[in-house]
C-alpha cells in the first residue's frame, strides 16, 4: 500500500500532519539532540507576546485524572527574540515548516507580533491564540466574542501574508459564530482547541494548587471535547482546520483527522513522552495499513 | 535525555515514610550527581521528578519520601515491575568548582543526591564534610554510606534526638567545617535561610512542581539574575550568584 | 474528634453531603439490595419530562479516556409515573431526601413537571435540569442564556414551593450571569455542573460511536471544570450550591465543597462502581481526621 | 450484584483472538447460567461486561474474544494477577422452560455462556443439541467440552472448513433437531436470522455496549413489546415474544 501521510495546509505541504502544539515543546532547541525534528509535519512554537514575560508565579503545573492544568502565563522572551534569534536558530536546525503562536494584550500588540513574524523568513505560518485562559487582562476574551474575534484577525491578516490561522478557545458557548467571524476576516485557517479552563485544590493546604488559582486543562481526556468541536466547525467553515485536544497516539490522529482537521497538533502528550511526535509518526504508516487508507488526506471531515 | 525501560530490583523503606528504589536495565544508566530522572507512575499523567542518589553503568537507586499519591504508587510497586523512566535530566552538580575541600549540606529527603555527589568528589580526590539535618532521629539518611566514602558526617536534629540539636543553620555555626566549595540540597525554607550564610561559591539544588522536565512546558521556572531558567532544564543546580534570593 | 459529616441544604439537613447525581443512579431501587439507601444524603432520581421518552438509539455509550460519553437522551417513564408510582417507591424503601430532576422541551413542560413534583409527599427537592446536551429540541439551549434561563426559574419557582435547585451547564463562555439569573428568579440553589459536549469516532467503522453522534462528557477528567465552575459562583452567588463533576473519593467531596459546594453528587463513579456512594461516605469522617475537619459545613467555600 | 476480588488462576487463547480465564476467590463465584460480570480493565474507566462461560463455588471461567483495547488489555494480564469484578449480573437462562430437549445455538464468541447453560440443563436431566456457527475451524469453541457433557453438538462453519457448511440458520435447518425449548446467543444479525425460524418457546441473550451493566445509567436499553428494557438489568436473556423485531 501507499500508506501517504502528506497534507497540505494552507498552500504548503507538510509530509505528515503531525505538530507538536504550542507550549508543549519548547522553542524546538530541546529535544533536536533526541530526534531529527525534520520528521514532524511542522513546529509550532512557544506562544510569543511584543514583550518579553516572566509569565505567572509557580506552581504553574496542577496534575488531574485525564491531563494536567497549566498556568505558565505565557512565559516568553518576546517577539524580537523570535524573530530575530530563536526562529533562526531552529531554521539552521531543521527545514521543518515553523509556526509562529502569537498572543497579545491588545490589538495592535497582536498586529506588531504579526508584522514582525511577517517579516521572519524562518517562519512559515502565524498561529494567532486568541484562546489562552492564563493571562488576566486579555488572550481569551478575543477568543469568545465573534466580533473581537473578527478583530484579531482583520488586524493580523493585514499584518501578514503568511498563511495565517487563529487558535480559538473551548471555553465558549458557540464556536461556530467566531469560527466563521475569522473565516470571513481572512484567516487561512483555524487551530483549535486551546485549553479548557479548570481549577484544583490542594485540600491540605486549603489553597489552589495553582499560585494563579486557575488553569488551562489539557491531557488525553480533552480528545472528546476537541472533536466535536473540531466536527462542529468543519461542518460550518471551508477553511482548513488544525485539530488539538488531548492526541496522543496514531489512532487519535486519524480519529482527529476524520473528525475534520487537516493536520493534528500533539501537546501534553510531549510532556509525559518527550518522544511522543515521531512515536505517533512511526505508528502512523502501521494504523493506515490496519485501516485501508492510502492516502491520509482523503480522511479528512469523512465523519 | 533518554527513556528507559527499567526492572526494579528492590524497593523498601529505610526511615519512617521513605523509600530505597533500586533499578536495573541493560542499557546505559549512568549520570552525572545532582541529575534527575523522571518516572511514569501507574495511573498518573505527569511523571514524577527524583533525584539520582547513586547510578552506575546499569543501575540507578533513588530514594524518596511518600508525600502524596504519586510517591505512594511508586511505594507499592514490587521487585520485578517494570518501570518507565526518562533518564539524564537537568544538569547535576559542578565537582569541577571544589578544588580541596568540599560543604555538603543537605536537609531530609534533600540529602538523596548528596550520596552520588560524595562519591565523585572523594573520587577525585577532594575532602568532604556533610551537614545534614533531619527532624528526628528516625528520619536520618544516608550517614552510614557517607561516612563509608570517607566523609566526616555531622547530622542535625530539630528535636534534638541525634546530633546537634538544631537545624543544619546552626550545625553549620557550630561544626564550622573548613571548605572551598559548598553544595546544598533541602527543602526551600532551608536553602533560603542557608544563603546569607554561604559565599559565592556554592551551589544549590531546586525543587518545583514539573510538567514535562525536560524543558518543553516552561512549568518549572524560576526568575534568576540572568532572567527565567527552567528548574528542569538549565538546573536543577544554580549557583549562588544567580539566585536573586 | 467530631467528625460531623451532616450539611444543610436549602433547610433540609442531609446527614452527609454525598448525593447520587441524575441518571446515575436509575430510580434508585437497582442498589437498594446491595446497600441501605438511608446511608446517602440524598439521592437525586432519573431526569424526568412530562411525557415517558425512549430516549436515543443505542450505542448511546462511548468510552473516553478519564470518562465516557452518554447520549441516553432521557429515557424515563414520564412524569406521572415518577409521582405516583416511582418516588412513592423509593419512599418506602428509604428516609432519604429525593430529589426529582426534570427536564423539559418547553416552559409549559417544566411548569407542569415541577407543578406535579410539587405535589407529590415522596419528594424533598426539585432540580431542574437545563443544561442535558442529549436532547436536540430543547434541554441545554435553556442553559445557556441568562434570560432563558430566568424564564424557566421563574416558572419552576411558581410552580413549586418545595426546594428548587438549577442544574447548570459547563457549555457556557460565562457562567456567572446565568447562576445569578437563577438567583434572582428565587432559585434556592444551583447544580454544577451537567455534562461537557463530547464526539467519539470508530475510525474503522468511519462513523461517530455514538448513534447520536455526539454525547455528555463525564467522569473523573470532569473535576477541575467543575471546580472551577462552583468556584466562580460561589463568589458570585449567595445561594448554596450542590457541586458535580468527577467526583470519585472522599477527597474530592472535600475539594468540591472547599470550592464552594454545600453538597456534592457523584456521578459517573457509579459506573465503575455501583458501591461508589457508600464507600465514599465511609471514608469521608477518616479523611476529616487526616485533615483536622471537625464540621464539614465549616469548610463550604473556604478557597 | 456482589463486588469480588479474584485471582486470575490461567489466561490463554484458544483460537485465533480468543482466550479463556480462569479467576478463583475465596468468596462465592456460583452463577445463574447465562448472568454476567463486569470486569475492571487496567486503564480504562468503564468496565468490560463479559458472559459467565462456567462457574463453580470459588471458580469462574469467562471465554473471550480481542476485539479492542480492552479485551486486549485482558489478554495481557498474567496468572497471579489481582482482578476487580462485579459479578451475578443480569437475569441468566430460564431453565424451568425447557421440560425435556433443548436446543442450544450459538455464534461465535456467543458460544461462551451455552457452556454451563449445558451443564445445568443436563444436571436436570434435560436432552440437549447444540448448534455451534463460526467462520473457519480453526476457531471452533467448546465443541469437546459440551459433547463431554452429554450433548449433540453440530458444527457449522461459513467456509465449510469443518461441519456443515454455512451458517447456523442453514444448520438448524439440516439438523431439524428435536426440542420444546431453544436458547439463542450470537451476533445480533445471526439472532434476527434465526428470529422468524423459532417458535415463541425460545429466548436470545443480547449485548449492548453498557455503561454499568447494574441498571444505573440507562445506556443499554432496548425497545421491547412491554417497553424499554434495560439488556443489563431485565436482560440480556428476553423471551422471544419480548422482542419486537
Ligand atoms: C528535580 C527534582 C528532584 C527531586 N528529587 C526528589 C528525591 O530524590 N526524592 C524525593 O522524595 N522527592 C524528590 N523530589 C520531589 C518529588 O518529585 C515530589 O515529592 C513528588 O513529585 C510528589 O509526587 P506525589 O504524587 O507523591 O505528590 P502530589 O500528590 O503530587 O503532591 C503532594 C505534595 O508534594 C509537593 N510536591 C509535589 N510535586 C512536587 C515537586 N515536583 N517538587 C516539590 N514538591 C512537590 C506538593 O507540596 C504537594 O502538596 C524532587 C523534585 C524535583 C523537581
Ligand atoms: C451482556 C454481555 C455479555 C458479553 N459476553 C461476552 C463474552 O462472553 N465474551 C466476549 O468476548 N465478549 C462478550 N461481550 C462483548 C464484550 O463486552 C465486548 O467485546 C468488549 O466490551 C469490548 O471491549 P474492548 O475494549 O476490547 O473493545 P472496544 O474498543 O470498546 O470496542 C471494539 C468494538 O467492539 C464492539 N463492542 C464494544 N463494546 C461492546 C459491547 N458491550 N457489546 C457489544 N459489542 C461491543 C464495538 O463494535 C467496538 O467497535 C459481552 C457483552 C455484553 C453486553
Ligand atoms: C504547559 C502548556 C503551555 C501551553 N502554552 C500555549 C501557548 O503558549 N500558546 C498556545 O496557543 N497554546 C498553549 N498551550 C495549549 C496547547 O497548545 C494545546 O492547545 C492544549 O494543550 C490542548 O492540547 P493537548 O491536550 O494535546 O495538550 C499550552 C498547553 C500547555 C499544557
Ligand atoms: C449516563 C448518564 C445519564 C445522565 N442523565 C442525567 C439526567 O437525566 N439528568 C441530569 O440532570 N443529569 C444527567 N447526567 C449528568 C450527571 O448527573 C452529572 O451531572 C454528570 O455526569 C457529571 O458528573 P460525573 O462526572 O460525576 O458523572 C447523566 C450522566 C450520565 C453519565
Ligand atoms: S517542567 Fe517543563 S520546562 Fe521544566
Ligand atoms: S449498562 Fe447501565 S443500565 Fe445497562
Amino acid at each position: 500500500m501507499v500508506n501517504d501521510t502528506s497534507v497540505t495546509l494552507a498552500g504548503i505541504r507538510l509530509q505528515n500532519p503531525v505538530i507538536p502544539a504550542s507550549g508543549t515543546f519548547g522553542f524546538g532547541f530541546e529535544m533536536a539532540g533526541c530526534f531529527d525534528l525534520n520528521r514532524l509535519g511542522a513546529i509550532s512554537l512557544k506562544g510569543t507576546t511584543l514583550e518579553p514575560r516572566f509569565g505567572n508565579p509557580t506552581p504553574r503545573i496542577a496534575e488531574c485524572s485525564g491531563g494536567l492544568l497549566n498556568a505558565v502565563g505565557l512565559q516568553n522572551p518576546g517577539i524580537d527574540a523570535l524573530v530575530s534569534d530563536i526562529a533562526p536558530r531552529v531554521r539552521a536546525l531543521c527545514k521543518t515548516p515553523l509556526i509562529a503562536n502569537i498572543s497579545g494584550f491588545s490589538l495592535d500588540e497582536y498586529g506588531i507580533c504579526c508584522e514582525k513574524a511577517d517579516q521572519c523568513e524562518a517562519l512559515d505560518f502565524v498561529e494567532v491564540n486568541i484562546s489562552c485562559p492564563n493571562v488576566h487582562q486579555g488572550g481569551m476574551v478575543f477568543g469568545t466574542d465573534p466580533k473581537a474575534a473578527a478583530a484579531v484577525t482583520r488586524r493580523a491578516r493585514k499584518a501578514t501574508s503568511k498563511p495565517l490561522f487563529i487558535k480559538l478557545s473551548p471555553n465558549v458557548t458557540d464556536i461556530v459564530p467566531i469560527a466563521r467571524a475569522c473565516e470571513e476576516e481572512g484567516a487561512d485557517g483555524l487551530t483549535l482547541i486551546n485549553t479548557l479552563l479548570g481549577m484544583r485544590i490542594d485540600i491540605r493546604r486549603r489553597r489552589p494548587v495553582l499560585a494563579n488559582r486557575t488553569g488551562g486543562f489539557s491531557g488525553p481526556a480533552l480528545l472528546p471535547i476537541a472533536l466535536r468541536f473540531v466536527n462542529q466547525v468543519a461542518k460550518a467553515c471551508r477553511i482548513p482546520l488544525i485539530g488539538c485536544g488531548g492526541v496522543a497516539s496514531a489512532e487519535d490522529v486519524i480519529e482527529m483527522m476524520m473528525a475534520g482537521a487537516t493536520a493534528v497538533q500533539v501537546g501534553s502528550a510531549s510532556l509525559h513522552d518527550p518522544l511522543a511526535c515521531p512515536a505517533i509518526i512511526d505508528q502512523l504508516p502501521k494504523v493506515m495499513e490496519q485501516l485501508g487508507i492510502e492516502h491520509l488526506k482523503d480522511i479528512i471531515g469523512i465523519v | 535525555m533518554e527513556k528507559r525501560y527499567c526492572t526494579l530490583e528492590s524497593n523498601s523503606p529505610v526511615a519512617p515514610g521513605v523509600y530505597r528504589m533500586t533499578l536495573s536495565s541493560d542499557q546505559d544508566l549512568r549520570h552525572r550527581c545532582g541529575q534527575f530522572v523522571e518516572v511514569a507512575v501507574p495511573e498518573k499523567f505527569l511523571r514524577r521528578p527524583l533525584s539520582v542518589s547513586l547510578s552506575q553503568a546499569d543501575r540507578l537507586t533513588l530514594l524518596y519520601k511518600v508525600v502524596g499519591g504519586g510517591t505512594a504508587a511508586l511505594a507499592a510497586l514490587q521487585p520485578g515491575a517494570g518501570l518507565d523512566l526518562l533518564t539524564g535530566l537537568g544538569n547535576g552538580f559542578d565537582i569541577e568548582a571544589c578544588r580541596n575541600a568540599a560543604l555538603l549540606i543537605g536537609g531530609g529527603i534533600g540529602a538523596a543526591p548528596l550520596h552520588q555527589l560524595c562519591r565523585d568528589l572523594r573520587a577525585a580526590g577532594r575532602q568532604v564534610t556533610v551537614l545534614l539535618g533531619f527532624n528526628t532521629a528516625s528520619e536520618i539518611l544516608l550517614r552510614d554510606e557517607l561516612e563509608a566514602l570517607g566523609a566526616t558526617v555531622h547530622v542535625a536534629t530539630a528535636d534534638g534526638s541525634k546530633g546537634i540539636h538544631g537545624l543544619v543553620t546552626d550545625a553549620l555555626q557550630q561544626v564550622r567545617p573548613t571548605f572551598d566549595y559548598a553544595y546544598v540540597c533541602g527543602p526551600m525554607p532551608m536553602m533560603r535561610a542557608l544563603y546569607p550564610l554561604l559565599s559565592e561559591t556554592s551551589e544549590f539544588s531546586l525543587e518545583e512542581r514539573m510538567g514535562c522536565g525536560t524543558g518543553l512546558c516552561f512549568g518549572c521556572t524560576i526568575q534568576t539574575t540572568e532572567g527565567p531558567r527552567r528548574i528542569c532544564h538549565e538546573g536543577p543546580v544554580f549557583k549562588k550568584n544567580l539566585l536573586p534570593w
